[in-house]
């Protein structure tokens, strides 16, 4: 991709169940703070600031309004994506490439512990055909699951050692919220929600966010320092009623996987990225995004589990961090993503590091099903 | 680096303060079919696809989703921008940034709001929930706050307020896609209508309505080939300020982040004299008083000249510069769409397609967005890539 | 520096009643469910395809749809949850079931709830027939549920 | 095609939030409550002294930590009173008018509170107008804690 669009600073908080000791602009300052010292710049550096954040999960209107001050945006210009986070960073990078900025910070956040996570999602739902039925991402989650495991003879068993990875690997990162110890008994025997989901094959809900800071080429030569480059990058959505939707299909992750791969000149992922950072709040995803971001054949994802357990996973490692299992509010979690690919570029990524990490793939998801997705690869 | 991008098609609905016959997703088809026509194009000629909207006056989260599929987003990159009250100039101008980056060629960006599908004023008045949310009357609260301010330090008056208003709800008879059509209007009867919060009269303020708008934006190459005329986007300029509504001293006096906005955008495409430069202009006037104030904030007068200069008739459709032949946001104000209406209608100008509502020879359009507690959106198109 | 003082929290509830307009074709759609115990379907022009729940607009083709067409109110599971966990926006009580139906004469999956079955023998492939509620608002709820149907009058 | 009836679905939005008030808020509404006393926050660079208070100054950047009592009394910067009647998803119910609001600029901050005037007769409102805080009786911690502002001489 040329030019080129620079990661040179990153953040995220601690996630944890509830953050009741800050307010959103309290955290959101936090955050934002850590990235510019991260990145080794200043407020006065920034020229433009995207958020990405949804009404919704916020209890409030134009929720951002609340941030102005602790997004340097008094006097700046800022825009909101309201949606997945990583996608606020493709916008982050197409205001640079557009000439409009030339440093740029991208935030998310969400706080879940103030609302319930399957209430809003409900309102995610078209008013007038499902909606009223109930539906939620949980219930949209579970027919996907069934989808899913009737075509290709993926089972719950699958799903737990997918839990268990997440887990296992989530206790090298001091950020992740959950690290407990389990076993795939007490994932099988978790209280069934929707079948086959059951309490453990979902992501906890969390409070946190994340930050990247994005530079020009121009930039980044004159300062001097070194970033991870953003190699190529895509988003694409799907049709939404789930009845018209091939759910095992992921159409839409297909499409924005295969633009960022050719704008990254990658021809076989599973051979040319290091580590990939996906987003998976059902512990299914984990398994059939794998697939359609064709690092396995179609229904051969189970493969991944086997090398992990084998130690075996140097060729890609999938989610070294725990991912969103471990606990990553919905809508930044796409971008926390963003910066663990970065972190593992840069070799800063502490008690899970994969080792000679030259390309790292980040991948953002919104809506019921993955049907909104981004892909972002990045490298050095 | 950057490449020159211009609006190549535009498409609206007839806006309306209830449309039974659509539903929400149904609304934003509506505004990109007629996009799609008006540009001559097909949906597979569209690389992206872009949504603006106040989710909360729907009710709705991520509202894409499910109006992702009217717009035509379903297999594109389709994502959604929402900046309060200037959402429509903001998905606009992401819009412009991507198709300007080079990874899209032809892009389409559409605000969309369908508020009697719920209670604007409501959702409106969900802000902080801390200190605004106890006491917050949404944008007229806001506005009533802020216009006691400026009446007092510039001293125009309420006639001079309601012939603003007259003004746009006449000129929103030569616009047939315009939701308040009044064409016998009267001061005395902005005047004589209630007042919903001092000193604002019912007709003072802007409709409520249901509408959609789509631009379409083509890179250089195309642009040329799609369009006889483009309509080139010169600038591009954003400013945001502060969170709490008693932050701001001076709120629609100084307005300074429209002065700023404007300033750079000025700097930019050297326009010292804007009253003469531009041949027309579509702002964002949510209220009558506030297009006295814009008028100054963008220098088309000098501080405490703006009541003169509605006097003089110099914005009206035969002055000097033609403000919203549009009937403005005053005449139609699907909340969402309605900063995507000023960009669509300042191209139309320099497409040469207003038709009735066509000033003669627009070379230099001038479009603003307003939001929240004073946030500012300014562009410049032009029928010169510059 | 004191020690952090734990928050407080402000209660903060959102309540509007929202009221959406289906639009002319959902309408039309809810009116012969309401006043016919009928399911329609639209036929889109270029894909021929027949979408239910009907459409404006057929959302592969970005082409209006055409023509009405009634389909069946029996049909066959394709896809199928069992809901255990309980929420206020639920329709109905814990346990219960959503299916996936593909409709006799419907080129498109209707998603729905399912009702009078056995929670622990669903099985794709099953056949199914639509069960409207006897007072029918105009909604998509006017369908009950969808039961098996050879499952005479519920166990 | 005229006489197709359109329906409406309606659906009910309720949903519950617990908004923590964090740090700066917690502080200032325990100090409210428990005291009867308006805190603000002081830029330690420019000065500037913010009501509501919050993180950081939106000018400097910098965190906010000086804490400052100001007064309870303050001059009206903006006023209206409000009119039209609208739903109020916080009560859930239409919000009684008329009321009287205004921004309120407390003697000691620099930015202005926007709260309600216990009068809400225009004619007797005026820019610069003196005003005193009115306190509720059982405060809880909230800004309802403070009813209105009543004009005073």
């Amino acid at each position: 991709m040329y030019p080129k669009v620079g990661i040179i600073g990153v953040s995220q908080t601690h996630f944890e169940v509830s953050k009741a000791r800050q307010t959103i602009s309290e955290m959101v300052f936090e955050i934002a703070q850590n990235a510019l010292e991260d990145a080794g710049i200043s407020w006065k550096d920034l020229d433009y600031t995207i958020t990405s954040s949804v009404d919704l999960w916020d209890g409030s209107t134009a929720s951002n309004a609340t941030l102005t001050e602790v997004v340097g945006a008094v006097m700046k210009p800022e825009m909101r994506v309201a949606g997945d986070g990583l996608t606020a960073a493709f916008q982050g990078m197409l205001t640079i490439l557009s000439g409009a900025a030339e440093v740029v910070l991208v935030i998310s956040y969400s706080k879940e512990s103030m609302s319930s996570r399957w209430g809003i999602t409900n309102w995610v739902f078209d008013p007038i055909y499902q909606q009223t039925l109930g539906l939620d991402y949980l219930s949209a989650a579970a027919l996907q699951t069934w989808a899913y495991f009737s075509r290709y003879g993926v089972t719950e068993e699958h799903c737990a050692r997918v839990v268990i990875k997440n887990l296992t690997d989530a206790q090298g990162n001091p950020f992740a919220q959950r690290r407990e110890k389990i076993s795939i008994e007490d994932v099988l025997l978790s209280e069934v929600w929707a079948s086959p989901i059951k309490a453990l094959d979902v992501s906890p809900t969390s409070d946190g966010g994340s930050a990247v800071i994005l530079a020009s080429e121009r930039v980044i030569r004159e300062r001097k320092v070194e970033p991870v480059w953003i190699l190529g990058a895509g988003r694409c959505l799907e049709g939404h009623y789930l009845g018209e939707r091939d759910l095992t299909e992921g159409e839409a992750l297909c499409r924005a996987a295969r633009k960022a791969y050719n704008l990254a000149g990658i021809k076989n992922p599973f051979k040319e990225i290091e580590v990939a950072e996906i987003s998976c709040t059902f512990s299914y995803q984990e398994l059939l995004w794998s697939e359609i971001l064709n690092f396995y054949p179609r229904g051969q994802a189970t493969q991944l589990l086997e090398d992990w357990e084998a130690g075996l996973d140097g060729n890609l490692s999938i989610n070294p961090s725990g991912g969103i299992m471990a606990g990553n509010p919905l809508i930044p979690a796409g971008l926390i993503r963003l910066v663990e690919a970065f972190l593992q570029v840069k070799g800063k990524a502490q008690g899970h590091q994969v080792q000679e990490v030259k390309r790292a793939l980040a991948h953002g998801t919104d809506g019921p099903c993955g049907q909104g997705q981004c892909v972002m690869v990045v490298g050095s | 680096m950057a490449r020159r991008v211009a609006i190549v098609g535009t498409g609206q609905t007839k806006h309306r303060s209830q449309r039974d016959d659509v539903n929400m997703m149904e609304i934003v088809y509506e505004a990109a079919t007629a996009a799609l026509q008006d540009a001559e194009l097909s949906i597979q000629d569209i690389d992206a696809v872009l949504l603006g909207n106040m989710e909360m006056f729907e009710g709705r989260a991520l509202p894409e989703m499910w109006c992702g599929e009217g717009a035509g987003g379903v297999y594109k990159h389709c994502l959604k921008i929402a900046t309060g009250g200037t959402s429509g100039t903001s998905v606009a101008i992401s819009g412009f940034q991507h198709a300007a980056s080079g990874l899209f060629n032809i892009v389409m960006a559409i605000g969309f709001e369908k508020q009697s599908d719920g209670h604007t004023a409501a959702g409106m008045a969900l802000t902080d929930p801390f200190w605004d949310r106890h006491v917050a009357a949404g944008a007229i609260g806001n506005f009533a706050l802020s216009i006691s301010q400026y009446v007092a330090a510039r001293g125009v008056t309420r006639e001079q307020a309601a012939k603003v208003a007259v003004k746009a709800r006449r000129n929103a008879c030569n616009n047939p896609y315009a939701h308040l059509q009044l064409p016998h209007i009267t001061v005395e009867e902005v005047l004589s209508s209630p007042i919903i919060a001092y000193p604002v009269h019912r007709l003072d303020m802007c409709p409520t309505s249901d509408g959609a708008c789509a631009v379409i934006y083509a890179e250089e190459t195309r642009a040329k080939k799609i369009c006889s005329r483009p309509a080139w986007v010169r600038a591009a300029v954003t400013r945001h300020d502060y969170s709490y509504l008693g932050d701001l001293k001076d709120r629609l006096i100084s307005i300074r982040t429209l002065r700023d906005a404007a300033r750079v955008a000025y700097a930019k495409v050297g326009i010292h004299e804007p009253l003469k430069e531009f041949d027309v202009a579509e702002i964002y006037e949510p209220v009558s008083y506030a297009e006295l104030a814009w008028y100054e904030a963008l220098g088309f007068c000098k501080e405490g000249e703006a009541g003169r200069l509605i006097d003089n008739g110099i914005t009206l459709m035969d002055g000097e510069l033609p403000v919203n032949p549009s009937g403005g946001v005053l005449s139609t104000n699907p909340i969402g769409a309605s900063g995507t209406i000023r960009v669509a209608e300042a191209a139309l100008q320099i497409h040469g397609k207003g038709g009735k509502r066509q000033v003669s020879g627009v070379n230099m359009a001038l479009v603003t967005g307003y939001g929240v507690y004073s946030w500012s959106d300014v562009m410049i198109l032009s029928s010169s890539p510059g | 520096m004191e020690a952090e003082s734990p928050s407080f929290f402000i209660p903060g509830r959102i309540i509007i009643p929202f009221n959406y307009a289906a639009g002319a074709v959902a309408s039309r759609f809810f009116v012969a469910l309401r006043d016919h115990s009928k399911i329609l379907g639209r036929r889109c022009p270029q894909c021929t395809r027949v979408i239910v729940p009907p459409r404006m607009f057929c959302v592969r083709c970005f082409t209006p749809t055409s023509q009405w067409v009634e389909v069946k109110s029996t049909g066959t599971l394709v896809n199928f949850t069992v809901v255990r966990r309980p929420e206020p926006h639920h329709p109905l009580k814990v346990p219960f079931a959503y299916g996936v139906i593909q409709l006799d004469g419907a080129d498109t999956h209707l998603v729905h709830l399912l009702g009078e079955i056995d929670l622990e023998r669903i099985q794709t492939g099953m056949r199914l027939r639509a069960v409207f509620r006897e007072k029918r608002v105009g909604s998509i709820l006017d369908i009950a549920y969808f039961k098996p149907e050879d499952n005479e009058k519920s166990s | 095609m005229s006489k197709e009836e359109l329906l409406r679905i309606p659906i009910k939005m309720d949903l519950e939030y617990r908004y923590p008030t964090g740090k700066h808020f917690t502080h200032f509404f325990r100090v409210l409550k428990e005291e009867g006393k308006i805190m603000a926050l002081k830029c330690p660079k420019c000065g500037y002294v913010f009501l509501p208070p919050r993180p950081a100054c939106g000018e400097c950047h910098v965190p906010l930590e000086e804490w400052v009592q100001v007064s309870d009394k303050g001059t009206v910067q903006a006023f209206t009173a409000i009119h039209f009647k609208f739903f109020d998803a916080n009560l859930g119910r239409v919000r009684p008018v008329p009321f009287g609001s205004a921004l309120i600029r407390l003697d000691g901050a620099d930015s202005s509170l926007n709260h309600y005037l216990e009068e809400n007769d225009v004619t007797k409102m005026h820019i610069g107008m003196r005003v005193q805080a009115v306190f509720r009786e059982n405060r809880q911690g909230n800004i309802g804690d403070i009813l209105y502002f009543r004009t005073i001489r």
